[in-house]
């Protein structure tokens, strides 16, 4: 079995209101010079078998398009031991 | 006709149902008290309701930021001193966030917000806020979350159970993916009531489905003279 | 500072330099008129300023000279407190008591980024409400889709409702009501129409002007990232080409929690008399919010643009001129206030500052870091823009169009043939129950919603003392527009107001979004040209003024143009909301009487579209004075409780009427067909200026004599059921239709969440 | 600066509709052998100076407070280079 982390996150240069509330409660809960928050998704992916090339390719291509939104989101990819 | 019983209305930033909650104390013959999150005083009110809406947007986890504002100090006191308090949707996800009630909300299980006139049956009624219906009563009030599956393990649902502190359950369909069909929970000593479904929005026949919701706000006036 | 900036001393001193007006969607001679407004070339942030600012979106260019007529043809009124041209027209209800409400359009981001544009297009016609110093009080979202079946509807019309209902129930307003129609005109470009209604004592009416020599401009709200750059000329004035959203240019994202605390700080101060003059910012951001505010007051004004909060540090004076970062307002306060104004602001964790002054000067001058890179004046970028006489020219395929009507088609003949045909229709998308999106959306916060959703129009309380609500409904039928944009327009019209009367709220002002293909097209702009003028005539008849809009051109795909789509929105009042008409069927034994006159007019009907896929002829007649006479009877009768239900009857004629009526609280009918009228003509014609009522038995002379009176036919057609009965059709060739509630129930409300569930 | 990345996952026993929704989808877009899908969350916190154990404690605190619900989440902080 493989295991695979793809992580989502927002352009920079888009708003991130989630991540600003956040930044927001960490400050006032006493949180010193936090001078930035983005909050991501992660989807950990577990497939049976290895993960050759080809369904390296096909991930990619999902995690490009069904799992983050290439309008407004970057993606990367990591594999982890399960 | 006023009881004379003053119930506080907290506003959290992003609080969306407040008006609508203080609206309903008075239907019921409260005076309603405006409660405001930066203020770590709850003015000598004789109960407490925190209302639905999107307290911080949300963005985090639902109510997860507004569980840390200055209010809620006096507020987590007060309930541990029997204060009587109702959380509505927003609220119910407030006071399991700060621990006064077990569980968590997540996210529905059909993925959508969902808004919708609920069917309920009332399984407890010796809580503050219930004391006025029947048990096994079936209630209509209007339900709207995106957020509101009831989740905890297996031994605190057990427990709930067991002690008799599942207060509502939903009848008909389950809206959200709810463990055990729960809508609405309390405290071990009844004072603290968390409730997914909106009552406030059935106080009126002209705006809400039923006037069913009433119930919750004249139980706990009745509570509180008969304290 | 790395990068140089174009100051105003550089463009007098390089004339020549060539700059970017063609990729920035300026024509040449538009660029020519700029420089001979300036007398010089412009800095590149007056050109960044112009460009938007003279874009069809934001200057209204090619519809104008036609728009004019909502002026010209204004109907004698009272009740118009503040009328086209600010952010939204501002209407009396009485006591006191002042509306605003405004429809908006935000089409093609939402076909980039279904979910943000429709948040979004939420965001910005709420924050027009505001400006006007109302509290926003209710949204509705008129939409129109391609196929229901098609992969692309799939892909958009999830995200838009999503988007709708994530923006609008975070900010704590009802939704009451909308449209959902799909088309496959509407293929490659959905339309996302947002219209937000506003409430307001008199007093409290705040316009967009900058007074008072000194006095100080406030940014508050969010901070200003790279969102939308451009956005306005290139998002919302270009098509699509037929690749589709492979061009992606920047998405604005909402945040509503954002925008709560905007609209509860901007009333704070309203209320507290802190504010002189104010302004929302939405397309155009800055440029558009300076500009205007200058050019309506004293005429000039001061900005420190290295002033503005920035979320972005890297951007450029032109890129903050024109981003378009939602949740954002512009104030005009005076010296002395500003603390209390800013303090406020802190109370709601509202970012302010102050980024400039009002100037006696008549120009807008603009300083980065101290070096002057604006200096107009300012009614040249926000009024004055280019106007222009666009070619139209009826199409060569109208007659064509207009002689291929439905009498040629085969209708349904025998018992069976015609209930196959409700069944049909029922399930068919655009009649099928739209619950599986209006569940996404809150209708119940606030608290005083009186009716929405299924109902015919919504309706909000607006004083809980005396009862005195206000109903709205939009509508249009694109394929009516088509057939003849005129009497579309019109068509539109009646029907909104139709519907507003029927909940029993006496209509009283028009507000309208037009979505049309691309202006450059003489044939679009000839259906354009068509359709305000049919607006214009039928408001003047109805007596019921335009008081604002919107206009969405380059609704198109590569050649193919959308249907004209004239989104019509009609407010109405009512003194007691406890006396409003629903639409369900309720008591048994209630009579159902049918109000208004039936016509075979099934040319461009829900029948010909769903049955046989048939688009010609022309649409049903149009008469404006009948539709004021029943509307009277129904404001009279609803008044006086003397109805127990009306329902307005268009898509689908009275078939579907009668279905919907015996849905919406599971009552069935006996109903009984006029002998003499052929029963699918009485089922499924579409004709105009009708209502079906229920009254008890005790009230049904009263009801008829009513209409009679007031020279509207009526025909009884049976009586209410009990829970759970079946709808009963006799008469229907010499035979009867039974349908049971359960059927209906499983048809209507099956297809959506088969499409998208 | 510092930046640290706070993970936060769903506790394995605690349903996930949201992973679920993405395993049906991935599976019905032609990706094979997929046997699970968990989405989560994460938290990509820049803070000026150095990040020294007391401030390490305190982001813990925090995670396991404010940023995580331990009812039914847990969370691991990561430091990356920014
Ligand atoms: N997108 C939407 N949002 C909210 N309400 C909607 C939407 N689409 C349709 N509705 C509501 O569904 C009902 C039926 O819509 P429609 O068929 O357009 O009504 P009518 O036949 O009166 O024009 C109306 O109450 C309308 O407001
Ligand atoms: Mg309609």
């Amino acid at each position: 079995m493989a295991r695979v982390v793809v992580d989502v996150l927002l352009k920079p240069e888009i708003l991130d209101p989630q991540g600003k509330a956040v930044e927001g409660a960490l400050g006032r809960l006493g949180l010193a010079g936090v001078s930035s928050v983005r909050q991501g998704k992660t989807f950990t992916i577990d497939v049976d078998g290895d993960l050759d090339d080809a369904r390296l390719a096909q991930l990619h291509e999902l995690a490009g398009s069904l799992l983050s939104n290439p309008v407004i989101e970057d993606y990367s990819i990591r594999e982890v031991t399960a | 006709m006023t009881s004379g019983m003053r119930i506080g209305v907290v506003t959290f930033p992003g609080s969306l149902d407040d008006r609508d909650a203080a609206r309903a104390v008075r239907i019921a013959g409260g005076e309603a008290v405006a409660l405001w999150h930066a203020d770590a005083d709850l003015h000598g009110v004789d109960g407490v309701v925190l209302p639905g809406g999107f307290s911080y947007g949300d963005y985090l986890r639902c109510g997860a930021i507004a569980r840390f504002a200055p209010v809620m100090t006096p507020l987590i006191d007060a309930a541990k001193g029997g204060l009587p308090i109702l959380g509505i949707c927003n609220g119910f996800q407030v006071l399991c966030e700060s621990h006064l009630l077990p569980g968590a909300l997540v996210r529905n299980d059909h993925l959508h917000f969902i808004c919708r006139d609920q069917k309920l049956r009332i399984e407890s009624n010796s809580t503050a806020w219930t004391s006025d219906f029947e048990v096994g009563q079936e209630i209509v009030i209007p339900l709207k979350n995106g957020e509101g599956g009831y989740v905890a393990d297996d031994k605190t649902l057990d427990q709930l159970e067991g002690d008799g502190r599942v207060i509502a359950r939903y009848l008909d369909i389950n809206p959200n993916g709810s463990r055990r069909d729960i809508a609405g929970i309390t405290n071990e000593r009844g004072n603290v009531v968390g409730l997914m479904p909106h009552p406030e929005h059935a106080v009126e026949a002209l705006t809400g489905p039923t006037t069913d919701g009433l119930g919750f706000f004249t139980s706990v006036l009745t509570s509180l003279v008969n304290r | 500072m790395s990068r140089h900036v174009d100051t105003v001393i550089d463009a007098a001193a390089n004339p020549d330099t060539s700059q970017p007006f063609a990729e920035l969607g300026l024509k040449p001679d538009e660029y020519q008129q700029i420089r001979e407004i300036l007398g010089r070339r412009p800095t590149s942030a007056e050109l960044a300023m112009y460009s938007v600012m003279w874009s069809e979106h934001c200057s209204y260019k090619s519809s104008k000279v036609h728009l004019r007529q909502f002026g010209d043809k204004k109907p004698e009124t009272d009740a118009l407190l503040v009328g086209i041209g600010e952010n939204a027209g501002v209407v009396d209800i009485g006591d006191g008591w002042a509306v605003t409400f405004k429809v908006e359009s935000h089409n093609h981001p939402s076909y980039v980024e279904p979910y943000q544009g429709a948040a979004t297009g939420i965001g910005g016609i709420v924050r027009d409400i505001l400006s006007m110093g109302a509290r926003p009080v209710a949204v509705m979202d008129p939409l129109r889709f391609g196929a229901a079946d098609h992969p692309d509807t799939r892909r958009v019309l999830p995200g838009v409702v999503a988007g709708i209902g994530g923006y609008g129930n975070c900010l704590g307003l009802p939704n009451i009501g909308g449209e959902v129609v799909f088309d496959s005109s509407y293929q490659g470009n959905p339309l996302v129409n947002a219209l937000c209604v506003g409430t307001m004592r008199h007093e409290d009416i705040h316009l967009a002007s900058a007074k008072g020599v000194g006095n100080l401009v406030v940014l508050y709200g969010a901070k200003t990232g790279g969102d939308g750059i451009g956005g306005v000329s290139v998002l919302a004035s270009e098509t699509f080409d037929e690749g589709g959203p492979a061009k992606r240019p920047s998405v604005q994202v909402g945040d509503p929690f954002m925008e709560k605390l905007l609209i509860e700080c901007t009333l704070e101060v309203l209320h507290a008399g802190l504010v002189e003059g104010i302004q929302d910012l939405g397309g155009a951001g800055i440029s558009c919010a300076t500009s205007e505010l200058a050019s309506n007051g004293e005429g000039g004004m001061h900005v420190r643009l290295d002033a503005v909060p920035l979320r972005d540090a890297t951007l450029t004076p032109e890129e903050i001129l024109m981003s378009e970062s939602q949740e954002r307002m512009c104030a005009v306060v005076t010296p002395e206030k500003i603390d209390a104004f800013l303090a406020i602001c802190r109370k709601w964790d509202v970012t302010a500052d102050v980024i400039g002054e009002v100037t006696s000067t008549g120009r807008l001058v603009i300083e980065w870091h101290g070096e002057i890179i604006v200096d107009v004046p300012p009614r040249t970028v926000a009024h004055d823009g280019p106007v222009y006489n666009r070619p139209l020219a009826r199409p060569d395929w109208q007659d064509d169009l207009i002689a291929s009507g439905t009498s040629d088609l085969p209708r349904p003949a025998s018992a069976i043939e015609i209930r196959d045909s409700i069944m049909t229709m029922v399930g068919s998308p655009n009649l099928a129950a739209k619950t599986w999106i209006t569940s996404q959306y809150d209708r119940y916060v606030l608290g005083n919603t009186v009716l929405a959703q299924p109902e015919d129009s919504g309706m909000v309380r607006v004083d809980e003392v005396t009862g005195r609500g206000v109903a709205v409904s939009t509508d249009c039928n694109g394929r009516f527009a088509k057939l003849d944009p005129y009497n579309g327009a019109k068509l539109a019209l009646a029907e909104a107001y139709r519907n507003v009367a029927a909940t029993g709220a006496a209509p009283l002002a028009v507000t309208n979004c037009l979505n049309f293909g691309s202006p450059e097209d003489p044939a679009v702009m000839w259906q354009f040209s068509e359709a305000v003028r049919g607006l214009a005539d039928g408001c003047l008849e109805l007596g019921t003024p335009v008081t604002g809009g919107n206009v969405s051109f380059y609704n198109q795909t590569g050649e193919t143009a959308i249907h004209p789509t004239p989104v019509v929105g009609v407010l109405g009042v009512i003194e007691d909301v406890t006396k409003r008409t629903p639409m369900g069927f309720g008591a048994a034994g209630d009579v159902v009487l049918l109000l208004g006159e039936t016509r075979d007019e099934l040319d461009g009907s829900e029948w010909a579209h769903v049955v046989h896929s048939h688009l010609g002829g022309v649409p049903p007649q149009v008469d404006l004075a009948a539709e004021m006479r029943l509307a009277e009877v129904l404001v009279e009768l609803g008044g006086s409780g003397a109805l127990t239900a009306a329902h307005d009857l268009s898509d689908g004629g009275v078939a579907q009427a009668l279905v919907e009526m015996a849905l919406r609280r599971g009552v069935g009918a006996s109903i009984t067909l006029p002998a003499d009228v052929d029963a699918f003509v009485t089922l499924f014609s579409e004709s105009t200026a009708r209502v079906i009522v229920t009254a008890s038995p005790a009230n049904a002379d009263t009801v008829m004599s009513a209409a009679t009176s007031a020279g509207v036919v009526v025909t009884a057609l049976g009586s209410v059921g009990n829970l759970g009965d079946d709808l009963v059709i006799e008469n229907v060739a010499a035979d009867s239709v039974r349908l049971s509630l359960a059927e209906l129930s499983q048809a209507a409300e099956a297809t959506l969440p088969a499409l998208f569930g």
